[in-house]
């Protein structure tokens, strides 16, 4: 299993599952979930400093940072011109140079303009980031950030929080099978079966926050989504078995101690 | 002297570093990142980077996100 | 965790997973996958010993007897006389009195023939047996079973050996809103993310054969299927998010260092 | 298309479409919805007259008798004894020999209880009934019934008046292939596409009531059932292209007049 | 139902399907798929003139002018300028300034390049064109042509040719609630359900080629994808009712002759 | 005398026909069945058969049903 | 003597117990079932249930299943 | 003289007109569209615009595609 890392930038990764920040009950949950979630990176946001309320404890002081590599986001950035600024600052708190980037194009779907998004990944790229933009599935798309030199690409599953799951596994699939970074799913996860899904299709990892953080019980699900992503890699690995649209046996079709019927010979 | 500090008019005795800044607002500099006339400030150049009349200072740090 | 365990007919499993013993390329790989697999109780058939050929290593050497708990079923059986002349005969090797009731009715389905499973259930119970009946997906059928004193209700997910997963998920839900016996989905499960399906529709275990042991790699894909159950059962749990079918985004809206378009304010 | 009628027990109906004549906003609503989905088969349910409030029109008033075939059902009945009762009475009010026979097994899902309708198909064709038992989708029930004299089989697609849709079209469509007597998918139908499923999965007909009754426009709903059904059929005949995972070009891939770029060769 | 014809830009449709010229078996069985379709626009490709074979028949022969309106296309184009270079080709041909406007992006999947198609879509516009741009199923990028002055957009249900039907269901209802122009599905379509279904979703038209040129009878499939087309219509206006988890009787559940169980209250 | 009619406890003067019982009740007797004592009565019997002091008697027609 | 031994005609000198029958075949008790004239008998039987000519015998075991 | 005509090196006696080369080449000009040096001619312009050595010209029609 140790062979099975994620490598991300010539940066290896023990969990397939990042997970987010936001929306915890409490920033004590979240240490907890992030814990169970095995994940070694996490996502955070970058925004002002409160200044009118100093007394907030620091998100920092609830990551493990020995253990958990720390990506900034550009979430809720609409041009490639803010995008671009939030990640230059994220660089400058986070003291790495990776960055989510984010450059959406729609507040209802929270989607990607991906427009804006290739021309933030060159700008990053040129200046030194390792850029993991959030996209959607297209595999087009995928191609061109790639060849702009994305570390990996973040195709989504559905929308950011809608907990649909998988909404076009197909071209999850063709994305991987076209890709030569890693493809991380990234948001429209909602339960742990999706994350099995998508490491089926053959995806290198998946990224969420909104299952675990408003999950009934987001340490539990953080167990969960964790089991899920090693259940779906492994089962990608095993090579799972045909469908076929009748049933084939599991026990012996001879044999038997019956009366005989001839219907026992093809069963 | 008024300076925009994270989109808000503040006012300030007289110009200063962006690291007298930080201690005036108590902030830990290990924590944030901080923007001056929209040019993102290394820290190594806190000390040495003056914020005057009418600047606009951007200071930022990780809040939880997905 | 451990107060989570399954129990049937008084008796406690660790694990949720039940697992078969046919179709795999060697014993050795068996009783590996069994390992990997972490169920506590197996199927076997019940056939004539091979007169002909004594050489074959027993099967039974290759299962863990002291921590693996041995269920013979009547595969096979097309009749309700055949499957309780079969049970008895199990009954009679394994020093058990549980059998997992098969009563086919249609040899390319292998679905079961409800009216004999319910005939032979009445007989089985009023003998002693504990009895799982392997059923379809039909909340009727599975309480006058549960009625009849079957020890836990075992709904079919797809034919056996198809590998097409949980096709009616509506119905394994209502079969277990409505059962006060254990559900277990019995066949269907093509790969890992099925398994957690079923688990999330709130079954209280997993029954498959094929899957593992025609697996390209059925060790890791016992593992898998493991993790999977384990993932489902968690998630089911934990309670998951409700579905939406528009974003909703995990980072504040607020507090961006950007040129303050209009547009932020709704992200 | 005149060759493509649907036959049952001899005789013949112009639609493959058959509707229910519950729960509309009014009967007039309701004659009108029958003539706009060309049906010309309904279902009735049998029910005490009222006595104490006879003004109420009759339903057969706004039967078209000359171009319908009234078809009583038995719902409500939750014992082979009184839906036997029930197809009695009905047969002399209707001055015909057929029944939709509905014996329940459960409130909730309103699900057949398959043991004891298969008792009431025996006792309703031994008494001259032409018998269309609405059955869960069964392969193995379906046979029995048909074995037992049934003139069609009538699966649900989901619950009753659920609108979910054809919950497991493998099932539908491996009851057709083993069949003998017409196949007609009753109850789950929502909108259209689910009656085109239907018939392109194989099925010889539809049945459904509340998703042309409820709908917001009934009349309009049951023209767009009728076309459904239609569509549905013609496609089923006709053949449909075979799923790929990948695409295949509609315009000629040479003769392009463009700069000459190798990747027209392959598009 | 006069009133529900395709308008795009000031021309009006009476049908809501468009179908292709393709793939068919020959000049003939298109003609008369044609006009079993009812499709009045039809969409061919430019390509250069066979020098060395003058004898075969021209397409236009078998397209009747006086009812269908002739839509070229620019498939094959893979960048803006080859695409651009095509359609002032067909509007020279075809005598109007309409063009179904494809810029690939991947030979594989055939899914199109949505920044270079932007990028003709604008020249296009510029140059009086009535542009109809193949794009993928992404709201921001729908958004984005409609903005560069797109006559409609028409976003892919599923690769070309691939008959897998709508995969995302979810992202075509998006499109049409966000788009001012006609939301026409382009590809995918597999079947007539799958025609029914786009329209359901609230598209204004559907764009097929390949699931009738290549059916086994392609003259009833485009009679069962007309009918399907207008199923989905229909029944998108009618107003569907909702889905519900568990059933709702379609007869009355009072004033049967029973023997008067407690059960049939709640039925 | 008292029959139970459609589940009802009914006052009657007399015996009487079925015939006679859907006329009382202006019942047009083509548009519905009639049980007497769980025996589902032909039209043809309507003339002669009688109901009595405690018969049970249903009247069934057709309702809009699914 | 012949009985039909798991569905085949089989030779036997003389009428023997299951148990002796078992060690005839090199068949470890333990691991089996058997079933006598289509009746299971106990293991505790086996010294003294006694196959004569013309029964049936059934010896099963567990193998692989689902 | 030598013309690139549709991807193809062609000989023709001398220059002509894209009438004249329709024409010759026996194509109905309503039913196609004609490049010359990558520049769409109009059909008003068939008769004026001249073809000459080394040009490249395109003649296309419409061919069935979705």
């Amino acid at each position: 299993m140790h062979a099975d890392s994620l490598v991300i930038a010539g940066r290896t990764f023990a969990s397939r599952l990042v997970v987010g920040t936001g929306k915890y009950p409490s920033h004590a949950v979240m240490a907890e979930a992030h814990r169970a979630s095995g994940a070694d990176m996490v996502t955070v946001a970058v925004r002002r400093v409160n200044l009118s309320d100093r007394s907030k404890e620091s998100l920092l002081d609830y990551i493990d940072r020995e253990r958990i590599f720390i990506l900034p986001n550009t979430a809720g950035c609409y041009t490639a011109e803010d995008a671009v600024r939030t990640a230059r600052l994220g660089r400058e708190v986070g003291l790495s140079n990776w960055v989510k980037l984010e450059v959406l194009g729609d507040e209802q779907t929270l989607f990607p303009d991906n427009i804006a998004l290739l021309e933030a990944t060159r700008i990053l790229v040129r200046e030194g980031f390792i850029v993991l933009p959030y996209t959607n599935d297209d595999p087009v798309i995928c191609r061109k950030l790639e060849e702009a030199g994305a570390a990996a690409v973040m195709p989504l599953g559905a929308p950011i929080g809608s907990g649909l799951g998988i909404q076009n596994p197909n071209n999850i699939r063709i994305i991987k099978a076209q890709a030569r970074v890693p493809v991380i799913v990234d948001a429209g996860v909602g339960t742990a079966s999706d994350a099995a899904i998508a490491m089926e299709l053959g995806a290198d990892g998946v990224l969420m926050n909104t299952a675990i953080a408003l999950a009934g019980d987001p340490v539990a699900m953080a167990s969960a989504m964790r089991l899920g992503v090693e259940a779906g890699r492994l089962a990608y690995l095993a090579g799972r078995i045909p469908m076929r649209p009748y049933a084939t046996p599991s026990s012996p079709t001879t044999g038997l101690v019956t009366s005989g019927a001839p219907e026992q010979a093809g069963a | 002297m008024t300076i925009r500090l994270n989109g808000d008019q503040v006012e300030l005795a007289a110009p200063l570093t962006i690291a007298a800044l930080l201690a005036h607002l108590k902030i830990d500099p290990r924590l944030v990142a901080v923007e001056h006339n929209v040019e993102v400030i290394k820290r190594a150049r806190y000390e040495t980077t003056v914020v005057n009349e009418g600047d606009e200072v951007e200071i930022v740090n990780f809040v939880g996100g997905g």
